[in-house]
């Protein structure tokens, strides 16, 4: 019955990434984009790890995709259909995105790495104590840092985007 | 006494003239050479009482590289003939101020040093180093003192920096194989370093393309005439009288006997490279109008005779090339010197504009006379010695590689007296040819009287280079 | 007391040449001439020292200096050795040569660096004397080459005139044609005997007698008589002989005629135990010395320039010489060498008396009736053109008789060649005689009264030199009574053939040889005398005697042949083959800068074609590691 | 649910984030909006960290979660400036169409 679930899920996330690729209009790739996340955030689920897939949900779904969106709107590209890359480069592309899966799982397949069974931990590894215990012991420098980085970025997005204000 | 002083004083010197001031350049760097010219008779005389001698210190660990010098018979005769001519070589334009006259003083003295290195270092990387450091000085010299409009010095330069640095990458490479093979690049491991027929052909052919270039022998020899007349008279010397014995020096030194096998086999290509370009110099000398251009070429035309005696690998081969050297490198030195002398008077380099000089300036005529003869080896001089023991050497080769070495003798008297009737001989020029200074005088007098005494008593020479010369045959011939 | 004396028979020219070269000028004009003549001199009476010494005792005298050039088989060491053969030959060397310096005086008076040529002078007696006395062969060398750089000089002594230079310079480089055969010669002895000193030369060759050394052997002695050839003008490089009176005439005497020619039959007859070894040489040596004589003698009747007959009459002597040496009769050799050193110089000294009294005219055509002007120079030229063509008794009716009867012996042909030569000579010695100084003066008024008899500084040697013209035939007197053949007997290992009595063909052949003197004598005399004949001028000569004028143009073919292939060559070298290297070389710089010009398109800035090379560029990673 | 990994096997989801890997690059060479490259950027972020959540329950070991985390920060930051930079770019040439953003030639 899981793996029923995990097909389907699997179907949604893969249908769904295709469509943001393939789709005309900006703004229909950026929803389907977020079908596509919420399919990963129910992959975490499935795989108990909660703490991940709401945090997924809320960076990814709430924050980047809405900042797409907002972006997309504020250069209004929703209505008109972009111009279509030449057929050339679309086939070229097409073909070595097969030609990378072809690779990737060749070299999975031929690498045959042995998988030993799965030790089941006896406390809950994936709780949000447990996790939140281990961001804010070992990992504490790392935590601290991606504030830094969180703040450069926000700082270097305003600057960016700032019109110059032309004497 | 330690070997590395002498690279100790020419650096020392070259830093010390780079900052003193242009008034006093010249002399400093006079003072410094004289130095090095000194020493050098110290060793010469430590040579005499206790023989070979070498210093080692540790330089590179990884690749084992130990900063190795050695002074042998040969390094030691290349070592004076280097430092004796140091300053013959300034004192041609002592008296001559140019512009920024410390940088080119300090530039002629680090040259001196690389050579020095050259001459002197028994490890293959040091030596490749100090190779590649001469280099350098030699390209801003002639770029930035040189005559002759701007833009086509510059090219000529550069065609020699880059034509003689491709050519020593061969060399680099051939270097790193033999360090791989051997493991260590000390002169004697390498001698026995027993290399496989086809390794040792390879190996020759990359060091002879490095050497070739810059002896020059034929083929690789078209940078040569253009950057001999492009070159300041010190820059001129130190190429000709110098830098070319660093390429002879060099495939006694550490072609032949490191790839003996490849050296007989290829005898007979290379010989015949070298007489051809004996008599390429020599006939195309005869066209010539610029006379520097047409000296250059006269040396094209020595220095193949040397590589001739070099490659037929014999003993009387090897001494005579030796010999030559010394004497090619004083004679050289007379020849360009008188172009310098006639440029600086007339203000033209041209032949077709010269003539009757010799009625105007008698001691300059016996000077520029006399070198023409040591240039075309007449008996009594020490060329002649030189070309006879290599005749001999080549001789004993074969036959037909004679006649075509003996043609330049009269070819080079053809070239050389018909150059002497158009620039000196012929009724009297309307221009005013001030007789020689002292400062010239005396240029022409040192050189002549080291070409006479050791043409008549070359005993001296012969006695210090043939032990190492017979250590060295031993190795080519097993 | 040995080496000292010896050694300053060497330090007297040497010390004349430096003294003249470098204070000659201060010396003013005459002290230059003084000290050189005094330096000679003085070799001179050294030199007789040692050749009373050495007639009486007969013991060779050796002096070893210093080591010279040592090769891995064999040593050259610097050392002199005065025996028989070099004594004599430096007897008329340091004789003549003295004679000729006093002579030069008078004759180069005028001249303004006469310091430069006294030097020249001094240093080709000092080489001369190298050459002579060498102990081995890379000694001679040093003189050999030494004597041709002082021909150059002196030919080349007034350098204003760029005809002489020319002359001068075509000189030098012949005779080092010739030195390059001389080098190999040397080589190839020492390389099969592993020694070049002449008696241990001479041992070598009594033990070493194996099958292959001749045949290199052969090629040995072939080389060095090309060495000969360069040095004593025979045919193949003889031009540069008559060119080489553009110098003064004492330098045209003394070394033209007297001692340098001479060099070539000194080394030869020194090598005379290796020469014996191969007998096709020698005749090769003795038909190149009959037809050069025949040959010169040919172009010598014709010429109007009067050195320019002597020029030519000395080649076709020493073609005699060399036909004699051919023939294996060294000892002839050296007594023809000895008189025709006598009268050849007297005739060039009074050849240069007669253009120095008509002011540096040298046409014949230009002169006449001098006999009365210049009684003595007319005397001496008279007694040595007498001696030349061989009229009894003097000297050179002996030499000549004796190549005869060599020649008449061994092969007919030859003698025929030499017999032919012979007449010639007698013809264009007298012809040149009655147009110098018989008949009417022809020349302009101007040098009419400017005519007068050359000083006594001048005269002395002519008369000198005829008189030796005179009686130097009883050096070596026909029928067993030459003092000459046994005084060389050590030299020559072969040894002299005995003197037989008088035989009959012997008488026979010395009729004939005076009568083809006479001949000579009565063509000239009713040419020149009875019908009066005088050349035409250069334009109008016809047929035959054009080209004999203008030597077969030998000049020119020389000159097309060998001189203008080089010029060809250098323009050749020049202009093509210099691009093409150039083009070679700087074909790899444009070859990489055309290179550069695709690479430069791929990165045209288009970021969706970077990406893609970026998906590429990891497959392919991706594929090498894991696939390959 | 900690049995999940027994029943659906690592190996599907290897292969399901390597399939969303590869739509992610399909969709940066693919489309010609830089918006839309920017998106399927986030999808390949998106697979990688997938796989990174897979193998921590794999091995039991919350330290590749916290990397997950850290990795959506950098994600987040890194949408934020890519934002700015096109709304700069959009200003002044007009357009984000990615064949015309040319200027920076070799």
């Amino acid at each position: 019955m899981i793996t029923i679930i995990f097909y389907i899920l699997a179907a949604i996330t893969l249908a769904s990434g295709l469509l943001t690729v393939l789709s005309k209009n900006p703004v229909h790739s950026a929803i389907y984009m977020i079908v596509c996340f919420f399919s990963i955030a129910g992959h975490f689920l499935m795989l108990n790890a909660q703490f991940l897939s709401v945090i997924h949900i809320i960076v990814y779904t709430g924050a980047i995709m809405i900042l797409l969106l907002f972006t997309l709107m504020l250069m209004n590209l929703n209505e008109q259909h972009e111009p279509v890359k030449k057929v050339a480069s679309r086939i070229a592309a097409t073909v070595s995105a097969c030609l990378m899966v072809v690779l990737l799982l060749g070299a999975f397949l031929k690498a045959t790495p042995t998988i030993e069974a799965y030790k089941a931990a006896e406390i809950d590894f994936q709780s949000v104590k447990v996790i939140g215990d281990v961001i804010l012991n070992e990992y504490l420098v790392p935590f601290e840092f991606t504030s830094v980085l969180l703040i450069a970025a926000m700082i270097g997005a305003v600057l960016v985007s700032k019109r110059e204000n032309k004497a | 006494m330690n070997i590395a002083i002498i690279l100790l004083i020419l650096l020392a010197g070259s830093l010390v003239t780079y900052f003193s001031g242009n008034r006093f350049a010249s002399k400093v760097a006079m003072l410094f050479a004289i130095a090095a010219a000194a020493f050098s008779i110290s060793l010469l005389l430590e040579y005499q009482s206790t023989g070979a001698t070498s210093y080692s210190i540790e330089w590179i660990s990884k690749p084992n590289i130990a900063f190795s010098l050695k002074v042998d018979g040969l390094s030691l005769v290349m070592l004076l003939l280097n430092s004796l001519l140091l300053p013959i070589i300034m004192l041609t334009s002592i008296s001559h101020t140019v512009k920024s006259e410390r940088i080119l003083y300090s530039l002629v003295l680090f040259m001196s040093f690389a050579m020095t290195g050259v001459f002197l270092s028994s490890n293959a990387l040091v030596y490749y180093v100090f190779w590649e450091m001469s280099l350098i000085p030699i390209y801003f010299i002639v770029v930035l003192w040189g005559n002759g409009e701007r833009a086509k010095r510059r090219r000529s330069a550069m065609t020699f920096f880059i034509y003689t640095f491709a050519g020593s990458l061969f060399m680099l490479a051939a270097i790193i194989y033999m360090y791989v093979k051997v493991g260590s690049l000390e002169l004697h491991d390498i001698y026995n370093a027993n290399l496989s027929h086809t390794e040792q052909i390879w190996i020759f052919l990359a060091f002879f393309l490095a050497y070739a270039i810059k002896i020059p022998v034929f083929p690789f020899h078209t940078w040569q005439a253009s950057v001999y007349q492009k070159a300041p008279i010190m820059g001129t010397l130190l190429l000709g009288a110098l830098m070319s014995k660093m390429g002879l020096y060099s495939v006694i030194r550490w072609q032949l006997p490191v790839t003996p096998y490849a050296a007989h086999e290829l005898r007979s290509l290379v010989l015949i490279l070298s007489i051809i370009g004996v008599l390429y110099g020599a006939i195309i000398a005869l066209r010539q109008d610029n006379l520097k251009r047409f000296f250059a070429y006269a040396s094209l035309s020595h220095v193949g005779f040397i590589a001739a005696g070099v490659y037929a690998l014999t003993y009387d081969g090897l001494q005579g090339a030796v010999i030559l050297i010394l004497a090619h490198g004083f004679g050289i030195i007379g020849l360009f010197f008188s172009a310098e002398v006639i440029h600086r008077r007339l203000k033209t380099p041209l032949i077709s504009k010269m003539g009757g000089i010799k009625s105007s300036a008698p001691k300059f005529t016996i000077a520029f006379f006399f070198m023409i003869l040591a240039s075309i080896a007449i008996p009594l001089t020490f060329n002649f010695v030189g070309e006879f023991t290599i005749m001999y050497g080549v001789y004993q080769v074969h036959l037909g590689y004679l006649l075509p070495l003996g043609a330049s003798m009269f070819l080079g008297a053809f070239f050389m007296l018909r150059m002497y009737q158009y620039v000196m001989l012929g009724d009297k020029i309307n221009r005013s040819f001030p007789d020689l200074t002292i400062n010239e005088t005396l240029v022409f007098v040192l050189s002549a009287v080291v070409l006479i005494f050791f043409g008549i008593y070359s005993k001296p020479i012969v006695d210090i280079i043939s032990p190492s010369l017979q250590e060295l045959m031993t190795y080519i011939n097993r | 007391m040995e080496t000292g004396l010896i050694l300053l028979l060497l330090i007297f020219p040497l010390a004349g040449f430096l003294i003249n070269l470098f204070v000659g000028k201060k010396l003013g004009k005459t002290l230059p001439g003084l000290i050189a003549t005094a330096a000679v001199t003085g070799s001179f009476v050294i030199t007789l020292i040692y050749f009373i010494k050495i007639v009486s005792t007969g013991q060779a005298i050796h002096v070893h200096l210093f080591e010279w050039v040592s090769f891995s088989d064999f040593k050259a060491n610097f050392e002199l050795v005065l025996d028989q053969l070099s004594l004599i030959w430096l007897m008329f060397v340091t004789g003549i040569g003295a004679l000729i310096h006093l002579y030069s005086i008078g004759y180069m008076k005028g001249d303004e660096n006469i310091d430069r040529f006294f030097s020249y002078l001094n240093l080709f007696i000092f080489f001369m004397i190298i050459l002579v006395t060498a102990n081995n062969l890379a000694i001679m060398f040093i003189g050999w080459e030494g004597v041709g750089l002082c021909s150059y000089l002196l030919i080349g002594f007034w350098y204003k005139n760029h005809k002489f230079n020319d002359a001068a310079k075509k000189a030098f480089i012949m005779n080092r044609i010739g030195d390059l055969g001389f080098l190999t010669g040397v080589f190839t002895l020492g390389y099969i005997f592993k020694t070049i000193d002449f008696d241990s030369l001479k041992l070598a060759v009594t033990t070493t007698s194996n099958l292959e050394v001749s045949g290199l052997l052969g090629l040995g002695t072939l080389c060095l008589f090309i060495g000969a050839m360069g040095k004593s003008a025979q045919i193949p490089l003889y031009t540069w002989l008559p060119d080489a009176m553009a110098g003064p005439t004492p330098v045209s005497a003394l070394i033209h005629a007297a001692t340098m020619v001479t060099a070539g039959i000194f080394m030869i007859t020194r090598l005379n135990f290796i020469f014996n070894l191969t007998p096709d040489v020698q005749l090769f040596i003795a038909i190149i010395g009959a037809v050069t004589a025949l040959f010169a003698a040919s172009i010598g009747i014709f010429q109007t320039d009067i050195k320019k007959v002597l020029a030519y009459s000395t080649v076709s002597q020493l073609g005699l010489m060399f036909l004699a040496i051919g023939l294996g009769a060294y000892h002839v050799a050296v007594f023809h060498v000895i008189t025709h050193a006598f009268f050849k110089a007297c005739l060039f000294l009074g050849s240069g008396s007669v253009i120095h009294a008509m002011g540096g005219e040298q046409d014949m055509r230009k002169m006449g009736g001098l006999r009365k002007v210049l009684p003595i120079t007319f005397a001496t030229f008279f007694i040595s053109t007498l001696s030349i063509s061989g009229i009894p008794p003097f000297a050179g009716f002996f030499s000549k008789d004796e190549i005869m009867v060599v020649a008449f012996e061994n092969n007919i042909g030859l003698w025929v060649l030499a017999a032919l030569a012979s007449l010639m000579t007698a013809f264009y010695m007298f012809r040149a005689l009655f147009l110098t100084f018989n008949k009417g003066f022809r020349g302009t008024e101007e040098q009419k009264h400017h005519l007068h008899e050359s000083p006594f500084v001048m005269t002395l040697p002519l008369i000198i030199l005829a008189v030796l013209a005179t009686i130097g035939g009883l050096i070596s007197l026909p029928f067993g009574y030459s003092w000459l053949n046994e005084y060389l007997s050590p030299i020559l290992v072969a040894g002299v053939p005995a003197e037989h009595g008088a035989t009959s063909h012997q008488f026979m052949l010395i009729g004939i040889s005076v009568l083809i003197a006479l001949i000579g004598l009565a063509i000239a005399y009713y040419q020149y005398i009875v019908k009066s004949v005088v050349p035409e001028e250069d334009d109008k000569i016809t047929g035959f005697a054009k080209v004999a004028y203008n030597k077969y143009y030998i000049d020119e073919i020389y000159d097309t042949l060998f001189v203008k292939p080089f010029y060809v060559l250098a323009n050749f070298f020049k202009n093509i083959v210099e691009n093409i290297m150039n083009a070679i070389v700087f074909g790899f710089g444009y070859l990489i800068a055309a290179l550069s010009i695709p690479l430069r398109a791929i990165q045209n800035g288009s970021i969706g074609l970077y990406l893609f090379f970026f998906v590429i560029g990891f497959c392919s990673i991706v594929a090498y590691l894991f696939f390959v | 649910m900690h049995d999940i990994l027994e029943q659906v096997g690592i190996n599907n989801y290897i292969y399901l984030s390597a399939l969303l890997f590869c739509v992610g690059v399909l969709g940066m060479l693919y489309r010609r909006s830089t918006i839309v490259m920017l998106m399927s950027v986030e999808l390949m972020l998106a697979a990688a960290n997938m796989l990174l959540a897979v193998f921590s329950v794999y091995h039991q070991d919350a330290s590749a979660q916290v990397f997950v985390i850290f990795s959506m920060a950098v994600a987040a930051a890194e949408v934020a400036v890519g934002l700015a930079i096109l709304v700069a770019i959009f200003r002044n040439i007009g357009s984000i169409d990615i064949d015309n953003l040319k200027n920076l030639k070799g």
